[in-house]
C-alpha cells in the first residue's frame, strides 16, 4: 500500500509546551496549525510572576 | 480570576501575543441586550471591531497531531474545611502569583483581598487537590507546588521586606529539580521561611477581623494555634473534564489520574498511532520539563513525517538588495502614535516635524500603528518611492520590534542594518505620563539621537554558512540512544561516541521501570534498532581528543583503539551521562549485605535465590544527595527504592521492610506506588540528617538505628540486607565542556542554555544536551530529553545554511598591536592572529565573524582601538552623544 | 656596579661571535654626565662602547618592540619586567632574547643632583656607594642612596626575574619598603584636595609626550591621543585635555606599569607622572594579588575574568 | 576616577538584568539624586565652558 504522507501537524493548546512543539516543528519544515481555545497563546506560564531560578519575568 | 473588574472588551495581559483585544460575549452590552450599545464600533479607529463574526468549522488534513491541551488548577472550592469561597483572604496559588506580578491587579503591590491591609504573616497549605483521596480523588501528586510555594513564600518576602513571617506546611517537601534543593535550603536558613510538616485541617475565620485561625500539631506533637492574615492554597494540577471527553473521542487511553498514558521507553506516544502528547496532559510536570516533552514530541512526529518535510511550508521571495554605496544618506523618519499609548502623552506632530529639521533628513510622517500589516506594507513603497537609504522608526522598543522592521527594510530591497529605534512608548511616554510637554521634548532629543546614528550606518553583511548534515552523539547510554535513534529516523547521518566497551549505560543496572517494564528486554531491542539503522554509526571504546570549528562545521578528533579519526559534523549533542556515588558511610564496602540500590537491582536481575531467605530488608535514602556538598535531590532514587521494596515484599510477603527516608519524593503518578507500598504493609521512617541511621553488622544481622520522629524514640531494626539509595553523580567532563565551550555548575552537571526554556540545549550554537549529564533522571524523562536535543538539532539542521549577526567586532588591522588582549579576553574564541606567513598584517589580530556574538568586550578592552563593533560603532556612539548633549 | 661592564662586553661579545644574536642593546656613555645613551651593538668589535654604571636608568625593552632578529638585550630587574610584559603582550618572541640579566642597585636621580649646584655639573664618577659630582669650582662627595631615583629607593625587584646570562651575582632586594605612602596620602585627602593636587601636578605639562614614549608599554601604532576618528581627547593645552592625556595615559598602563620610571625620568618639566601609575599599581596588588611582569606565563588580571574578582564596585 | 579628585558618587557601576525593572529605576533614582546633590562637575569643563 502506498500511503501519502502529509507534511504537516496539528497542535492542541498554546501553551509553553504546545508553543514550543509548534516552533521545533515549523523549524524543522513542518507547517504547524496551533490551536487555542483563548484569545492569546502562552498558557498558564503567562499568568506567572516570575519563574525559578533565574526569577526571570514568566513572560 | 476575579482578583480585579475587567472592562467587556479586554486584552488577556499586557504582554498577551497576539496583542489584540477581544470581546467577552458573556458580559458584552451588545451581545447581552442583542443590538444595543455598540460604542466600540463607532469609536474604533480602525474598524476591527465586527460583531457579525461567526463561528467557522474548519477540516484540516495534517500527517500528525500533538497534543498540549493543559491543566487546570484545582478548585478548592469543594474543600468545605478552608472555606476558600467564602473567606476573602483564603487565596490559591494562582491568584497569589497575579498579586506578586507588576502586572497584575495590584500592581505587584502585596496586599490580601478582603482589606487592602498588608499582610504580616503568609501561610501557604500544599497538597491542596493532591496525594488526596478523601476530599478529591487526585491521589497522584501534582509535582510543582512544593516548589512554587517557596518562590512565592521568597518573593512575598522580596516585595514585602523581612518582616513578613511565611509559613509552608506540607507533608514531603519535594524538590527534586535541578537547583530546587539548593533554593529550598536558602529559603529556609536565608530567608527564614518556617516549614511546618503538618497537613492543616481547618482554617477559622478569628470574629470580628478578617484574619484567619490555625489550628496544628508539630513535629513534637505539640498542638499549636496561629494565626494567619492570609492564606495560600498550594492547589494542585488537574486534567479538565472536557479534555479527559477529548481523548475519550479520539480513542486515546488515559491513566487513573486522567492523564494521557504513556510508555516509560515512548514516552510522547499516546495509545493512537500518530497522536503525540506533551505538557500537563502527559503527566503533572514543571516548565522544563513540559519543554522537553514538547520537543520530543515535536520529533517523534518529526520522525513519523520526515519524508513529507519541506513539502508544505512556503519560502518568501528575496527582494534583491539595493546597492547605497557612496550615495548621500536619505533618512526617513516615521513617528509612531501607537495608537494612543505614545500620543496621549507626546506630541506625535511636532515629534515629525522637527524631525524634518534634521541633516539628511528627507522624509518624515506619523503612523497610527506603525506595526500594523498595512503600515508595514506602506511603509516599504514610501522607502522605494522616496529612495531613502536610511531608516529611523520613533515607536516602541526593539526588543520586540526591531526585527519586525527590518523585514520591512528588507522588503523594500533595503539592507536590514540601515535602521535605528527611538524607544519613545516604553522609556518616555509610558514613563512620563504626568508630564506631556517634557515628555515631548525627550521624544525630540531621542529621535534626533537616532537620526545621527543612523546616518553613520553602513549596510553591514550577514555571513552565510553551511551546515554539515551530520550529527555527533556524545554518550551511548539511553539518553544518547534515543537522539541518535530520533535524528536517523528524520533523515541524518549519526555517530555515537562511547567510552565503554557496548551501548546502554546506567539502564544495563537497572533491574525494571516503575510501570513495570523489563529494562533489559526494551535495552537490547533498542541497542538492536542502533546498531542495524544504516545511518547511525555507533563507535565504542572511542573518546573526542580535540575540536575545532564551530555551529555547522565542527571537526572533531576521535580516537578509538589508539587510531585517531577526524569526524566533520554539523552539531553535537552531549549525553555523557551519570553513574551511581559509591558512598563511605553506613559501613558500606565491610559487608557485602549492605549495598548500593543498583547492587540489589543485579540481584534482581540474576534472580538470586538469597533474596527468598531475606526476613527484614531494610532502604536508606538520600546516601550522598541534598548533603551541604552534594545539594541536589537525585530524584529517580524515592521511586527505585519503594518499587524494589514492593518487589521484596512480593518475593516474600511476610518480609519486614523498612524504608528510612528524610522526604518521600514519588511526584506524579510514582505516588502510586507509594501508596501501594504502604498498602502493602512497607513500613516508612523518616529520618533527619543531622541524626543520621547508623548500620553495623552484628553476627547473623546488621543493625540499623534510627530516631522514630513520630514515636520520639530511638529504634533499633534488624535487618539481613541493607539497601543504599546513593547519589546520582555525573561523569564530569571537564575537558569535553572545553571542547564546545560549554559550562558545567558546581555538582558537575552541564549547564543548558535556560534553566526553563532551553533545557536541552547549550548557549553554544549547535550544541546540545541529554540525560544524566543534565541532572538526574529516570528512563521516560532521559529519553524524552534524547528526542527533545535530537529535535532541537534538527531545526538547525533543517535550515541547511545559517546567517550569522552583521552586528559583529571588526579589527582594523593596520591600527592592531597585537598585544592579545582581545584573543585572551574572548568568551567565544572570535579573535586569533592573522598568520606570520600571511601577506597582509602576519601576526595582527582578526575575528571570525561566525564566532563572534557582538558583546563588545574585545572592542572595550582594546587599547589601540584597533575593534570596532559594527553597527556600534564609536563615531556612531560618539554623534548620539553630542546630539544628546545638545538638550541639555 | 663598574665590575660589571667587563662581564657585560664579556657577553655580548660571545654571543656576538658564536652567532647567537644579530645585536646587543645596552649602553653607551652619552655626551653629557648622567646621561648613558641606549646601544646597538651589531659586531663584537664595538663591545667596547658598551658601559654599566647608575646612569643606564632608561628601559631598554621600550627598543624591542616588533623588532624580528635576534637580540642580546641587558635587563635590569625592571627591564626585565617589562620584557615578560612584552612576550605576553606578543611584542617579541621569547626565543628572538638572549637576556644579560643585571642585578641592580638603583639609578640615580639627575634632576636631584643637578638641583643640588648653581653651576652646571660637568662630571660625575661613582665608587662603591659613593658618588662624586664636579662642576667649576666645586667637588661633592654623595651617598648614593640620598640621590637614587624615587622609583629605585622603593624597588623590590632589583634582580632580573627572567634571564639567560647574568652579569654579577644576584644583590639582595630591599625588604620592608613601604611603596605606597605617597599612594596613601593622596588617598585621605577630599575629592577638592585631590583636584587641585592633581591640577598642580600637572599644571606644568606641555603635552609632549616624552613620557609616553620613553614607556616601554606604548607601543600602539596609532595612539589614543593621535586618532582624530574618533578623537578620545582634545589636542589643546586646556586642562582638561591634559588631565585626559594622564587619565587614559595611566588606565592604558594598569596592571602592565613595572613602576620603571622612564616616563618620570623622560618628562623633561620634571612632573612626577608616576603619581597615576602607582595608584593603579597598588590597587592591582590590592585587589588581584598582581604585579606586571613577574610571572611569564600568566595574563594580567585585566585580560582575564575569574568568578572570585572582586567586584564592591557594582552595586 | 575617585583616586583623581571626582567626588564618589558620579561614577557608578551597577549589574541589572532585563527583568529587573525596579531596580533599574531604582539605581537610576538614586544616582541621579546623588549627582544632583552633588552639583554641577564644574572641574571636568573646558576652560572656556566655565561657568564662573
Amino acid at each position: 500500500m502506498s500511503h501519502h504522507v502529509i507534511g504537516s501537524v496539528l497542535v492542541v493548546g498554546g501553551g509553553i509546551a504546545g508553543m514550543q512543539s509548534a516552533l521545533d516543528l515549523a523549524n524543522s519544515g513542518y507547517y504547524v496549525y496551533l490551536l487555542e481555545k483563548s484569545p492569546s497563546i502562552g498558557g498558564v506560564m503567562s499568568q506567572l510572576d516570575k519563574t525559578f531560578p533565574t526569577n526571570d519575568c514568566a513572560m | 480570576m476575579g482578583l480585579a473588574k475587567r472592562k467587556a472588551i479586554y486584552v488577556q495581559y499586557a504582554q498577551a501575543v497576539p496583542l489584540k483585544y477581544t470581546i467577552d460575549k458573556a458580559n458584552c452590552i451588545y451581545f447581552i441586550k442583542k443590538g444595543k450599545c455598540g460604542a466600540c464600533k463607532k469609536i474604533c479607529p480602525t474598524g476591527a471591531v465586527d460583531f457579525d463574526q461567526k463561528e467557522e468549522i474548519v477540516t484540516l488534513n495534517v500527517g500528525s497531531v500533538i497534543l498540549s491541551p493543559g491543566f487546570a488548577p484545582f478548585d478548592p472550592t469543594v474543600f468545605d474545611a478552608y472555606q476558600y469561597a467564602k473567606l476573602p483572604n483564603v487565596v490559591t496559588a494562582m491568584e497569589f502569583e497575579r498579586v506578586l506580578s507588576a502586572s497584575g491587579p495590584t500592581m505587584g503591590h502585596l496586599v490580601r483581598a478582603s482589606d487592602q491591609k498588608e499582610p504580616k504573616k503568609i501561610a501557604w497549605f500544599q497538597c491542596v487537590g493532591s496525594r488526596d483521596m478523601n476530599k478529591c480523588d487526585n491521589s497522584y501528586c501534582s509535582s510543582v507546588c512544593c516548589m512554587y510555594a517557596i518562590k512565592e513564600a521568597v518573593i512575598a518576602k522580596e516585595h514585602a521586606g523581612k518582616d513578613l513571617d511565611c509559613a509552608v506546611f506540607f507533608m514531603d517537601m519535594r524538590t527534586h529539580g535541578k537547583e530546587f534543593e539548593r533554593f529550598y535550603t536558602t529559603a529556609k536558613d536565608k530567608h527564614g521561611i518556617r516549614f511546618i510538616r503538618c497537613r492543616v485541617h481547618t482554617i477559622n475565620p478569628v470574629a470580628g477581623t478578617d484574619d484567619l485561625e490555625i489550628r496544628y500539631i508539630t513535629e513534637t506533637g505539640e498542638l499549636k494555634t496561629e494565626i494567619f492574615d492570609q492564606i495560600v492554597l498550594s492547589v494542585g494540577l488537574q486534567i479538565k473534564p472536557e479534555i479527559a471527553e477529548l481523548a475519550k473521542r479520539l480513542g486515546i487511553e488515559l491513566t487513573e489520574g486522567r492523564f494521557c498514558k504513556t510508555e516509560t521507553f515512548e514516552p510522547v506516544a499516546t495509545s493512537r498511532e500518530g497522536i503525540f502528547v506533551c505538557g500537563v496532559f502527559q503527566g503533572p510536570k514543571d516548565i522544563p520539563q513540559a519543554v522537553i516533552d514538547a520537543s520530543a514530541a515535536a520529533s517523534a512526529a518529526g520522525e513519523i513525517l520526515s519524508e513529507a518535510r519541506n513539502t508544505l511550508i512556503k519560502h518568501k521571495e528575496a527582494v534583491t538588495e539595493t546597492n547605497i554605496t557612496g550615495e548621500r544618506p536619505r533618512i526617513g523618519v516615521f513617528v509612531c502614535r501607537c495608537g494612543i499609548n505614545i500620543a496621549g502623552v507626546v506630541d506625535v506632530p511636532k515629534v515629525a516635524e522637527y524631525a524634518k529639521t534634521l541633516p539628511y533628513v528627507e522624509f518624515t510622517t506619523d503612523n497610527l500603528y506603525s506595526c500594523s500589516q498595512d503600515t508595514q506594507e506602506n511603509m516599504a513603497q514610501i522607502i522605494k518611492k522616496e529612495r531613502l537609504n536610511r531608516v529611523v522608526v520613533a515607536a516602541c522598543t526593539p526588543k520586540t520590534h526591531e526585527p519586525l522592521f527590518q523585514e520591512t527594510l528588507t522588503n523594500a530591497g533595503l539592507n536590514k542594518y540601515l535602521f535605528e529605534m527611538a524607544n519613545i512608548r516604553n522609556q518616555d511616554s509610558w514613563v512620563h505620563k504626568s508630564n506631556p510637554e517634557l515628555a515631548t521634548e525627550k521624544a525630540i532629543d531621542l529621535v534626533r539621537m537616532a537620526v545621527a546614528k543612523v546616518a553613520l550606518m553602513e549596510p553591514l553583511k550577514e555571513a552565510e554558512l553551511e551546515v554539515n548534515q551530520t550529527a555527533v552523539v556524545i554518550g551511548g547510554g539511553i539518553a544518547g540512544m534515543s537522539a541518535a535513534k530520533s535524528l536517523a529516523k528524520q533523515g541524518y547521518e549519526t555517530h555515537i561516541i562511547e567510552k565503554g566497551k557496548c551501548l546502554g549505560g546506567q539502564a544495563l543496572n537497572i533491574f525494571r521501570t516503575p510501570k513495570g517494564e523489563d529494562i533489559a528486554e526494551k535495552l537490547s531491542g533498542l541497542v538492536d534498532e542502533i546498531t542495524k539503522d544504516q545511518k547511525i554509526h555507533v563507535h565504542l571504546d572511542s573518546a573526542i581528543t580535540s575540536v575545532d570549528g564551530f555551529v555547522g562545521n565542527f571537526k572533531s578528533t576521535i580516537s578509538s583503539n589508539g587510531k585517531n579519526d577526524v569526524l566533520e559534523h554539523g552539531i553535537a549533542i552531549i549525553a555523557t551521562g551519570a553513574s551511581a556515588f559509591k558512598p563511605s558511610e553506613y559501613n558500606y564496602g565491610k559487608d557485602p549485605r549492605i549495598m548500593t540500590s543498583l547492587e540489589l537491582d543485579k540481584k534482581f536481575m540474576e534472580k538470586d535465590p538469597s533474596l527468598k531467605k531475606i526476613d527484614s530488608a531494610v532502604f536508606i535514602q538520600c546516601v550522598g544527595s541534598r548533603e551541604p556538598d552534594r545539594l541536589y535531590c537525585s530524584r529517580v532514587c524515592c521511586t527505585h527504592s519503594i518499587d524494589n521494596a514492593i518487589e521484596l515484599k512480593k518475593i516474600n510477603p511476610d518480609m519486614n521492610v523498612y524504608v528510612l527516608y528524610r522526604d518521600i519524593r514519588t511526584y506524579g503518578e510514582r505516588e502510586y506506588l507509594y501508596k501501594k507500598a504502604r498498602g502493602m504493609g512497607i513500613i516508612f521512617i523518616r529520618y533527619s540528617v543531622d541524626n543520621k541511621p547508623e548500620v553495623k553488622p552484628e553476627g547473623e544481622k546488621i543493625m540499623v538505628g534510627v530516631t522514630d520522629h513520630i514515636l520520639g524514640r530511638r529504634l533499633s531494626l534488624e535487618a539481613d540486607i541493607v539497601t543504599l539509595a546513593t547519589a546520582v553523580i555525573p561523569n564530569r567532563d571537564e575537558k569535553l565542556a572545553n571542547f564546545f565551550k560549554v559550562p558545567v555548575n558546581d555538582d558537575g552537571f552541564f549547564i543548558e542554555r535556560h534553566a526553563k526554556l532551553g533545557p536541552s540545549e547549550f548557549a553554544t550554537d549547535g550544541v546540545f544536551l541529554c540525560g544524566l549529564a543534565h541532572y538526574p533522571k529516570p528512563i521516560d524523562e532521559s529519553i524524552a530529553q534524547g528526542m527533545a536535543a535530537a529535535s532541537r538539532a534538527v531545526t538547525l539542521l533543517a535550515r541547511k545554511k545559517i546567517h550569522t549577526s552583521g552586528t559583529i567586532a571588526e579589527t582594523m588591522p593596520a591600527v592592531c598591536s597585537s598585544c592579545g588582549v582581545c584573543v585572551s579576553i574572548c568568551p567565544y574564541s572570535a579573535p586569533s592572529f592573522i598568520e606570520e606567513t600571511a601577506r597582509f598584517f602576519p601576526g595582527k589580530a582578526q575575528i571570525n565573524p561566525v564566532l563572534c556574538k557582538g558583546c563588545g568586550l574585545c572592542v572595550a578592552s582594546c587599547r589601540s582601538g584597533a575593534i570596532r563593533l559594527k553597527g556600534f560603532d564609536n563615531d556612531q556612539i560618539f554623534a548620539q552623544i553630542y546630539e544628546l548633549s545638545k538638550a541639555v | 656596579m663598574l665590575g660589571y661592564i667587563d662581564k657585560i662586553r664579556e657577553i655580548s661579545k660571545r654571543l656576538l661571535d658564536e652567532g647567537r644574536v644579530d645585536m646587543v642593546v645596552g649602553f653607551r656613555k652619552g655626551s653629557m654626565p648622567m646621561m648613558n645613551e641606549p646601544s646597538f651593538i651589531k659586531n663584537s668589535g664595538e663591545v667596547s662602547k658598551l658601559v654599566w654604571d647608575s646612569n643606564c636608568g632608561i628601559n631598554l625593552a621600550n627598543y624591542l618592540t616588533d623588532r624580528k632578529e635576534k637580540i642580546g638585550v641587558i635587563a635590569k630587574g625592571c627591564d626585565s619586567r617589562n620584557i615578560v610584559t612584552h612576550i605576553l603582550e606578543n611584542k617579541i618572541k621569547r626565543d628572538q632574547l638572549v637576556i644579560i640579566g643585571v642585578p641592580c642597585k638603583g639609578m640615580i636621580d639627575r634632576r636631584l643632583i643637578t638641583a643640588m649646584f648653581d653651576t652646571e655639573v660637568r662630571e660625575v664618577n661613582e665608587k662603591g656607594d659613593t658618588v662624586t659630582v664636579k662642576g667649576a669650582g666645586f667637588e661633592k662627595k654623595l651617598k648614593k642612596s640620598d640621590i637614587l631615583q624615587d622609583n629605585c629607593s622603593k624597588c623590590i625587584h632589583r634582580n632580573p626575574v627572567l634571564y639567560d646570562e647574568l652579569a654579577a651575582p644576584l644583590v639582595e632586594e630591599q625588604k620592608d619598603i613601604d611603596r605606597y605612602a605617597e599612594v596613601r596620602r593622596i588617598e585621605a585627602m577630599s575629592p577638592q584636595e585631590k583636584w587641585q593636587y592633581f591640577e598642580d601636578l600637572i599644571a606644568p605639562c606641555i603635552r609632549c609626550y616624552a613620557c609616553r614614549n620613553a614607556c616601554p608599554l606604548c607601543y600602539c601604532p596609532t595612539c589614543f591621543v593621535d586618532e582624530s576618528r574618533p578623537q578620545w581627547v582634545g589636542k589643546s593645552q586646556d586642562e582638561t585635555d591634559i588631565r585626559t592625556f594622564h587619565f587614559l595615559r595611566a588606565y592604558h598602563c594598569a596592571g602592565r606599569c613595572t613602576d620603571c620610571g622612564a616616563c618620570e625620568r623622560a618628562c623633561p618639566v620634571g612632573i612626577k607622572v608616576r603619581q597615576f601609575t602607582s595608584k593603579l599599581n597598588k590597587d592591582c596588588l590590592d585587589m588581584f594579588g598582581w604585579e606586571a611582569g613577574v610571572l611569564p606565563d600568566q595574563r594580567p588580571p585585566l585580560d582575564t575574568f575569574k568568578p572570585a574578582d572582586p567586584g564592591d564596585f557594582i552595586k | 576616577m575617585e583616586h583623581m579628585g571626582v567626588e564618589p558618587g558620579r561614577l557608578s557601576f551597577s549589574w541589572i538584568s532585563s527583568a529587573e525593572s525596579t531596580k533599574f529605576v531604582d539605581v537610576v533614582k538614586d544616582v541621579t539624586a546623588t549627582v544632583k546633590a552633588l552639583g554641577p562637575n564644574n572641574n571636568f569643563k573646558k576652560a572656556a565652558d566655565k561657568v564662573t
